[in-house]
């Protein structure tokens, strides 16, 4: 598997990233430097976590106007895979290649704690690691992650199976308005969603930050292990 | 600007007649403004010291393993594989009042600068902060844009906030502290210092334009709080996390070459104390010239551009052949870059600005004859003894109560809001042990970090609080297996004018170099911010409690030893060390009675080691599974937090009938631990032949606290009483 | 030439900012505050040749960088 | 009523979102963009009698919560 992990000015999750894909593969991925033009030869470009551009403006928007974003967004047009994770779950919003928005959690306080998602999306290498309904540990940290799409959007992400993730209890119950549950006040308590063709999916969490059965677990570990055996070693 | 510089300015600037006369022997004449700025600021407390010096000299510094104490920009040890831990704390007291925010986001951008200036990345930042009454008015604005700002800088900075502590106490009201530390890791054979060296060499300054920020941040630092200081807001600087982040990564890439020679983070008097300070201690002169530095603001005067605290900046001596080389790095972060200068053989500072010289200072004088203090000193009798109260309520309820509290309700409000897990390295979070532990990237070493002080032991007994602090730290980084090998220290305090407050300041390093020797415990950083007053509209002024607070860095060398509170579903609790029973200056006398009264714990520095040499031991032994050490609140208290911590509950033997019920569960006795292990046995036999003392606290499981006396309390009913305060008190939820 | 460019959410869009910002005026005791939106405003100085050409910049700058159109509308005007 | 809370940084206060979307414009191609600074604006909906005491309201508010005073100016419009 040939991965490449995006950093912006402000990027500051990505050496968690690469961390975890060479947990998972043996293999570290590429460094790509958002002034670079091309993301050719890959089989995955990820998005990391940070705060690129300091998040000024809106979470994302600057990054999602660089330079490589229109090399990453003609590689989406050629099916490519995409992955972006909290801020670059952000930045695939802004850049339009993931329908909705993520606005300011509904609590208006950055939330870092673990969290439970259940993992709803189909088809897809980033969900296959477990089964439907399986719920995960995972940690989070963000201030912008309420997600928000049009009434119609959302029914259409439901109907074709495009939710990734839910945010849910540990036993799996899930509760739009109970803030406990659905921590930063998603829509539908959405944590993740997938592009039509299923190739590009935005979360909000870090499973990246538990795959390390030194570093308090490895309850992340099924979604990178399905990317690297959707691609091969 | 048309002032005219005399005695009466030099006042207004923050200096003494005597001093001013001293500028005025050391110049020859009248100085100019800029001049007169320079000296005020260089003589500031803030940044001579003249108060703290001679006391400050007394600490232990040394250690083999201890690469560069004090004197330099951040301590740093050698821990092992050829890395260096770089650490230092140091306190945006007064600005965190003003503007709660943006006084506590640039507190830790500045502490980070420290750490990355000597050329480690900061890896783990930790904070003590002491809030005042939680039902003063005011306190809820501190709180939060404390937190808040703390948070948004860290977060975006992508520097994980692993540790520290809180407190409210009403001698807070009006003068928070807000300190904050960061822990850098370094190879160790490239550390990077600040002395200057080589003539005609150009001086570099790099990161974000000046402005008109903070002037006079150093000498107002220093300043009681008044009403003035509403008058003096505007100073307040806006941190710029996302330029620091820039600058982290630019200065770091830009070490990994051989270009640099020196560097300086520019922190409180920014320009003047960076250029005078790398200048001084290289034994060179420095030509400056401001039409060069990167200005925000239109106009900006040679005073102002030199006592600008504007954010996110470095000066940085490089080698004339690789300055281009740098350049480029710095243009790829965009980050401006000018070259301001150049090394001097004159031993002077000069300043130029649109042709004019505006300061020429030999700096000779300036950094030898700055002023030093010998200040009257005057201690207080220390408080007897208690004479320990009955019990009015019983123990269950007074364990309700104390946990619920505002000094022991769960921090987990605040800690939710800082990123404890980016970097991928966090094997301890917040809340989860004695100490937080992160792991060194690409070895399976740990670091331990905690920062301590019980403020009310050292209004009672400044000795004391200086030397628990010191005890406790240790302690808390013992408890999770890890040796402890070096201690920065933040020392807040009122006025030094006052011999009382003085008699606080000695009396509390004597403590600290107390426990740091008996302890093999050095302090290799610190921070001293005097001051720390509020006058009310009576014309009183009332200081803070003395809080010389410690943060402590341990290494193990093995993460997978490490241990937390979290107890394991069986086995069995013991309780190290010896009890006494000592209520005096306890949370459970002032919560429970309403008292602050009594002497504070005696401290045993040979029990302390012994004990914490035990455990530590056992742990790396793999024969504890679980351990904290009692602290505020005593020893029910300690196993409420075990429990709540891992949702299992414990049955519990009765105290012992040499001593009160009330003592024992919630006395504060130090150099005490509990654990759960599952081979009790054994440890006893150990801890006998150690010459510790231990003793069987009761059996482990279940999801209750269950007494010998037939009462219980529900490990979930605590937890709910722990979870309440923080959002009950920020009106959330 | 200053040019203002008003960004506001999008009418239906949920605006978490002001709710808790009523929240908040309501339990300081303001009691005849109704909904609040929060808003950004950039102002920006551009060099043009007159205000149409500055309201142009403006717009594309809008429509770059300045507004999500997904969630927000927004307002260009020329103001000196 | 409704009022509008126009919230500025002071004068000689750093703005860094406003430097980090003029440095992001920039590189975008807008190539005639100075200064820029990023504002908000708090739009409320208020009972009141009359504009002053809506006005009056506004003020109160902004003073309590919507504007820090310590690095903001402010200034209140009754739009409608
Ligand atoms: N209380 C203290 N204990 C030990 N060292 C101290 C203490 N206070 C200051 N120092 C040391 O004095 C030096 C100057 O500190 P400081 O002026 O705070 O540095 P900076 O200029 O980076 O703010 C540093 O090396 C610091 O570690
Ligand atoms: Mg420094």
């Amino acid at each position: 598997m040939k991965a490449g992990v995006v950093v912006f000015p402000g990027t500051n999750r990505e050496r968690d990233m690469a961390h975890a894909l060479t947990l998972a593969s043996g293999q570290t991925p590429k460094m790509l430097w958002h002034q670079e033009e091309s993301v050719d030869g890959l089989d995955l470009v990820i998005i990391p976590g940070g705060f690129s551009f300091g998040d000024y403006l809106r979470s994302g928007a600057m990054a999602a106007h660089s330079p490589i974003m229109t090399a990453v967004r003609r590689f989406a047009e050629k099916g490519g895979y995409i992955l972006g994770v909290c801020n670059g779950f952000q930045i695939l919003t802004e850049a339009q290649l993931l329908p909705g928005a993520l606005l300011r959690n509904a609590g208006m306080r950055f939330l870092s704690q673990d969290c439970h998602l259940k993992v709803e999306g189909r088809d897809s290498i980033y969900t296959k690691g477990w089964s439907a309904g399986d719920v995960f540990r995972t940690p989070m940290a963000h201030g912008d992650g309420n997600y928000t799409a049009s009434p119609e959007m959302l029914d259409r992400l439901e109907g074709e199976g495009r939710v990734a993730f839910r945010y849910c209890r540990e036993d799996g119950h899930v509760q739009v308005d109970d803030p406990q549950i659905n921590l930063n006040g998603s829509a539908r308590a959405i944590a993740g969603v997938l592009s039509e063709n299923r190739r590009i999916c935005g979360m909000m969490p870090h499973p990246e930050n538990l795959t390390d059965p030194a570093i308090g677990g490895t309850d992340g570990l099924p979604l990178f292990k399905a990317i690297v055996e959707a691609f091969g070693v | 600007m048309s002032l005219t510089v005399d005695g009466e300015l030099a006042r207004s600037f923050g200096l003494t007649a005597e001093e001013y006369d001293k500028v005025l022997a050391i110049m020859g004449r009248t100085p100019s403004l800029t001049e007169l700025g320079i000296f005020s600021v260089m003589w500031s407390e803030h940044c001579s010291y003249k108060s703290s010096r001679k006391h400050l000299k007394t600490l232990p510094t040394k250690a083999p393993w201890v690469i560069h104490g004090p004197g330099e920009n951040a301590g740093v040890i050698d821990i092992g594989d050829g890395l260096a831990a770089v650490f230092k704390m140091e306190s945006h007291n007064h600005p965190s009042f003003i503007e709660p925010y943006q006084g506590a986001a640039t507190g830790v951008g500045g502490i980070m600068r420290d750490v990355f200036t000597m050329g480690a990345r900061p890896v783990a930042n930790l904070n003590a902060l002491r809030f005042g009454d939680a039902e003063h008015a005011d306190t809820r604005r501190v709180v939060d844009g404390v937190v808040r700002g703390i948070g948004g800088y860290g977060n975006c900075m992508g520097v994980p906030t692993v540790g520290g502590e809180t407190n409210f106490h009403r001698a807070y009201n009006g003068n928070p502290l807000v300190n904050a530390m960061t822990v850098g890791i370094a190879q160790k054979d490239r550390i990077f210092l600040s002395a200057a060296a080589g003539v005609g060499n150009p001086v570099v300054y790099v990161g974000s334009k000046t402005g008109r920020d903070g002037i006079h941040g150093a000498t107002m630092s220093s300043a009681e709080f008044d009403d003035e200081s509403s008058s003096k807001r505007p100073t307040v600087q806006v941190g710029d996390p996302f330029t620091e982040k820039l600058l982290v990564e630019a200065c770091l890439e830009l070490m990994a070459t051989d270009a640099v020679i020196s560097i300086q983070d520019m922190g409180a008097a920014g320009l003047t104390s960076s250029a005078v300070e790398m200048a001084s201690k290289g034994e060179v002169g420095i030509d400056l010239d401001l039409d060069d530095v990167p200005q925000r603001e239109a106009n900006m005067l040679a005073y102002e551009m030199m006592l600008s605290e504007s954010q996110e900046r470095m000066l940085m001596v490089l080698r004339p052949d690789r300055t281009e080389q740098a350049r480029k790095i710095f243009e790829k972060w965009e980050l401006d870059f000018a070259v301001i200068g150049h090394l001097s053989d004159t031993g002077r500072i000069t300043v130029r600005h649109k042709g004019n010289v505006e300061a020429d200072i030999p700096l000779g004088p300036l950094a030898d004859e700055a002023p030093i203090y010998d200040r009257p000193a005057l201690n207080k009798e220390p408080p007897a003894y208690l004479t320990p109260p009955a019990d009015p309520v019983g123990i269950e309820k007074a364990l309700e109560t104390l946990i619920a509290s505002p000094d022991l309700a769960s921090r987990s409000w605040i800690w939710n809001q800082y990123d404890s897990t980016v970097l991928g390295q966090t094997v301890k979070r917040p809340g989860a042990a004695d100490a937080a532990i992160i792991r060194v990237e690409g070895t399976s070493r740990g670091l331990a970090m905690t920062t301590d002080c019980t403020p009310r032991y050292g209004q009672a007994d400044p000795y004391v609080g200086g030397l628990q602090a010191v005890v406790e730290a240790w302690r808390n980084v013992t408890a999770t297996g890890a040796q402890p090998l070096a201690m920065t220290d933040n020392l807040n305090f009122g006025s030094p004018e006052n011999p009382y407050i003085m008699g606080q300041f000695v009396q509390a390093i004597k403590g600290m170099g107390e426990g740091g020797r008996a302890l093999d415990f050095p302090i290799v950083s610190g921070n001293v911010s005097l001051y720390n007053e509020t006058r009310s509209d009576t014309g009183l002024t009332s200081a803070i409690l003395p809080s010389p607070v410690i943060g402590a860095v341990g290494v193990l060398d093995d993460i997978a030893q490490a241990v937390g509170l979290a107890m394991p579903e069986d086995g069995e609790l013991l309780l190290v060390g010896e009890t006494w029973g000592e209520l005096g200056q306890s949370l459970w006398l002032r919560e429970i009675c309403g008292r602050e009264e009594g002497a504070p714990p005696r401290i045993n520095l040979v029990a302390e080691r012994r004990n914490g040499d035990f455990v530590r031991q056992q742990i790396r032994q793999g024969a504890i599974k679980a351990c904290h050490d009692v602290s505020d609140g005593g020893l029910l208290v300690a196993i409420a937090e075990m429990a709540m911590a891992s949702g299992v509950g414990c049955y519990l033997q009765a105290h012992p009938r040499e001593l009160s019920m009330h003592a024992y569960w919630f006395g504060e006795d130090q150099a005490r631990y509990v654990i759960a292990t599952s081979q009790a046995d054994k440890l006893m036999a150990e801890a006998e032949k150690a010459g510790v003392p231990i003793r069987r606290l009761g059996d482990v499981g279940g999801s209750d606290l269950r007494f010998a006396y037939g009462t219980r309390l529900d490990v979930s009913h605590l937890k709910a009483l722990n979870n309440a305060f923080f959002s009950r008190f920020m009106g959330e939820g | 030439m200053k040019v203002r460019v008003f960004v506001s959410l999008k009418e239906g869009v949920l605006d978490p900012q002001g709710k808790a910002v009523g929240h908040a005026l309501a339990s300081l005791g303001f009691k005849n505050v109704g909904d609040v939106r929060i808003n950004r405003v950039v102002d920006l100085d551009v060099t043009a040749e007159n205000a149409d050409e500055a309201r142009k910049e403006g717009e594309a700058m809008a429509k770059a960088l300045l507004a999500n159109e997904v969630i927000e509308d927004f307002n260009v005007e020329v103001v000196a």
